[in-house]
């Protein structure tokens, strides 16, 4: 029913050894969140820091030379992953930093006078729906907020699914912004789909990668967007990476967000100017060694194999939604089929709020997401404050899931 | 630790039945708190006279804890003058904020000693704690001063 | 001569086995760029990840709790290590960021139309000086472009002091952003004097401390300063980590530069509200796992302690002054005193490009720097292009030096 | 691999005695280049016609490598039909950036075969590359085209 060997792979993560609260094996399903690590991505960042660790790009010596190539072949690896080129991989902390990069280049520009694709002002609209994440959401409120243009989005259907209305669409809309899988709804948008309409009108198509790249194959020139943004964090690798890929023409024309040192060309006590992509958009000492674990991580779940990953995890969606699905009293918030569907499953159960639901999981040892998850105006369409969300990864089991519906059938008892 | 310890029969009594819930007049002040990370809120007036709590009124959403806690806190507080009032509002911060290493003091508390398990889970702390801020924050509004 | 048993340090440093080039051994003089880390910092982020990974601040689970502790925590490491409080530590990617951070403070704040102290406007001064990093002069450059204020500096003298003119501190002085140590002259920089005119003036005082809080004590309150930047990597500490001590007032009042998840109070589709600091200024998933590895480093460095750290520091720099003194045609590129002054020794060669000199280092097995060091206007204001720079740590010796010495001779004769 | 692999004698006699440096008249085209990470700097004119380089000149500073290419690569090109300075700037190219793991044809590079020692020192390719690239830019601006 699953393509992956669980039992195996579990092995290469050291945190699945552990117990939690009074010695309960842990059930991790949290992922969404952020994902655990496996030892071949730790020794990888070890081994940087043991053997090459120096300033990159700037030292002429051999350590420096070292560290050089470890970082920028760590580069090509996340670029042949995603299908892109490595000049067009930008090394930023996380997904939100990625994302906040592409806003800045439009508030910036604006201010500035260009360059045209990235100058807004009032009458245009920018465009994104509403189940992102507060990530994908805030930068474009203060882009909205600073060069006039109205911040507009796709609704949501009440099966949890992107409510896609083409007249949103129009010769004013130019950006578009949307995430290619929900973080709460497991729901997987068309993002094809909606980068064509938005070409056809001249936007720039952003996708919010955070919760597709960790978990199945994603092409960026398939998606036909012009960036993606992700974290590394999600994705099996360190804290402290994330990435944004650019259409090639585009990031030649963008402005910095932050400047300082190595994003510079030639720079003179009242003015710079700043050097070609990808090192403009990296200022300073970058996360060197999260860099080379996230190659490492990529090395793993390449290894694994994407489209398994996807199975995988679909294979244990489906096993979720039923056992929950058969509690009484619990409503599963979003869709409850698996076309175009991945692992995240958020729930809410009557009369027991989800902050106490995920005590008595955790109290089983159960490790879930409680609340909002960062995406507070998708809670409001569905009426309510918070979920309780169970995700996955290639380290879950069918036994999990059991754990899961046990947990919760515990929850309802309880406060029933 | 386990389940029952943190959630008491007293909590699941007052997050059964909140005690005086609704919003009421006469007030004073009335703020409006939100727990960032969950999405609880609570609206709450107060009605203060002659340095007496004559009323603390509020509607609020939330989890158990949270719930029973304004509960608990309404039951504690109201009828009481507020130099009674602000030791057993430190008292209870003292104990949920005190990691399981504070022993707390029930005469102080009453009721209030029922969120003592909670002290051991640091994500509950601002749930049991939401009502309470509130009130402190509505009280120093009707006293004209800042909340700090 | 030196307070440090660096034979006993040294053993902590694993890197410190390897050799370099044709089997010689690693001289590493090039902490300056970025340090090496002790196995107790190594094993701190490990650890974290095999026992206690899990994303912070939002997860009510045992694994959320115990990841939030470890984060928090270092947080208030930090904090105690420069004399401030823990929620006025906010954690960055280095300290480029966090000089972007302040600066944004005043372009947001002014296209804002406030809060107050952060609005410049046409006839405001920014006044930075000539001895700047890129990281502190190419943001003010771009903050002044953004609000018409106008950019003024301090000169250097001949001797690499900071020339200090006191008319260019008026009351048209809004900010004043000074580097604590140089990374190029060594030279340290009267911080509490310049911040009482700042101060006097109404200004706001912003240190760049990313050469001093590594090497000497710091302590924020002592500087004077309102904002205090640093980055983890050249003090012992992963990559990917950097701090902004800010005053909590102005915390208090500054608007955030990222915007995204975890930073907010309250989120609607059309508007939001944020958080109060540090949250308010750690957007999306933070670099856990790096700011304990900073927070083991510092623990470390407290052990061996942080005036020894300075003796040590300013004993080699004297042997070094001495012995590349005693070659014919080395010109020193900042103070030959040991006044106020620091561990970098920048220095040109007659006839020998620094490039070149540096590649016979190389050969040698030593690491030096070559360049302008991201500190270009200073190059030109000694005129030079570039300079080759040596920099001290606690696992540097006497022998390094030698080893410096007698490979700036070989590199005279190779070229001579 | 050693310093004197890397810094052949052609590679040293280049760098002290520069040939035909300093701007000339007349050109089609100047450019100016920098090496962001050391600040060596190139200013560079190109003088075309009929698709024959009838002339290069150039001043810059620098470290021997920049120095030295700059020089040979003056000799390689200055005098010679486009059609045939191309290839050599492109084997040159090729073998600078192959990591040490690229065979150099001599028969093409002539004296530019020195430098390939640089290639196994990748801080290094920009210097070896700073004159031949000014050399590129500066002759598809003297056509016409642009640089990439
Ligand atoms: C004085 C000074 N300021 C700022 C920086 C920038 O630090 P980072 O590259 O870690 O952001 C450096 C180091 O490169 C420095 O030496
Ligand atoms: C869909 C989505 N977008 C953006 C983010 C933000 O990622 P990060 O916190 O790593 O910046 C997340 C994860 O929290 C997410 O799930």
């Amino acid at each position: 029913m699953t393509p992956l060997d669980v039992a195996a792979l579990r092995k290469d993560f050291p945190i699945l050894e552990r117990t939690v609260r009074d010695d309960r094996p842990l059930v991790y399903l949290d992922s969404g969140a952020t994902s655990q690590k496996p030892r071949s991505v730790l020794d990888a960042e070890r081994d940087f820091y043991e053997h090459r660790s120096a300033a990159v790009h700037r030292g002429a010596h051999h350590l420096a030379e070292e560290a050089t190539d470890a970082f920028e072949s760590a580069r090509r690896t996340i670029a042949a992953f995603i299908g892109g080129q490595s000049e067009d991989i930008v090394f930023t902390r996380n997904a939100t930093e990625a994302l906040n990069l592409v806003s800045y280049a439009f508030t910036n520009s604006t201010l500035e006078g260009g360059p045209q694709p990235f100058v807004l002002g009032p009458g245009d609209e920018i465009l994104i729906t509403e189940m992102e994440h507060h990530a994908n959401l805030v930068p474009w409120q203060q882009v909205a907020q600073r060069t006039g243009a109205t911040l507009r989005w796709f609704g949501v259907t009440d099966s949890g699914r992107l409510d896609i209305d083409p007249s949103l669409i129009t010769d004013r809309t130019k950006v578009v912004s949307v995430t290619h899988q929900s973080n709460v709804l497991g729901t997987i948008n068309p993002i094809p789909r909606i980068a064509e309409m938005a070409h056809a009108m001249g936007a720039v198509m952003i996708v919010d990668a955070c919760q597709s790249v960790p978990h199945m194959p994603v092409d960026v020139t398939a998606l036909g967007a012009d960036f993606v943004a992700f974290s590394g964090h999600k994705m099996l690798a360190p804290t402290g990476v994330g990435v944004l890929w650019g259409r090639s023409d585009l990031l030649a024309q963008m402005p910095p967000m932050l400047t300082g040192g190595s994003m510079i060309e030639q720079v003179f006590m009242d003015h710079s100017t700043f050097a070609a992509p990808p090192q403009r958009f990296e200022a300073g000492t970058p996360n060197i060694a999260q860099a080379v674990g996230l190659a490492a991580a990529v090395d793993y779940l390449e290894a694994v194999g994407m489209q398994n990953v996807h199975e995988h995890e679909v294979y244990l969606t489906g096993l979720a939604l039923e056992g929950l699905g058969s509690l009484p009293g619990i409503r599963i918030i979003g869709p409850t089929d698996l076309t175009d569907r991945g692992g995240a499953v958020s729930f809410v159960a009557d009369g027991v709020h989800s902050h106490d639901l995920g005590q008595v999981l955790d109290d089983s040892g159960v490790a879930v997401r409680v609340g909002h998850h960062c995406a507070w105006p998708l809670h409001r369409r569905f009426g309510v404050a918070a979920t309780t969300r169970a995700s996955f990864y290639i380290y879950n089991d069918e036994q999990d899931v059991e754990a899961l519906v046990a947990g919760t059938r515990r929850a309802l008892e309880f406060f029933g | 630790m386990n389940l029952e310890n943190l959630y008491q029969e007293i909590i699941l009594d007052h997050y059964r039945h909140p005690r005086s819930k609704g919003l009421r007049e006469p007030f004073d002040a009335e703020v409006h708190h939100v727990n960032p990370t969950c999405g609880d809120e609570i609206s709450l007036r107060v009605d203060v006279e002659d340095g007496l709590v004559k009323d603390i009124s509020y509607d609020a959403t939330g989890c158990s804890i949270s719930q029973a806690s304004a509960s608990v806190m309404y039951e504690q507080l109201v009828g009481k003058p507020l130099d009674q009032g602000w030791p057993v509002l430190d008292e209870f911060v003292h104990m949920i904020e005190g990691r399981g290493k504070v022993e707390p003091d029930e005469d102080v508390l009453g009721d209030g000693i029922a969120f003592a398990g909670v002290a051991a889970y640091p994500a509950r702390v601002k749930c049991a704690l939401l009502g309470w801020m509130a009130f402190k924050d509505a009280t120093l509004q009707a006293l004209g001063k800042d909340f700090t």
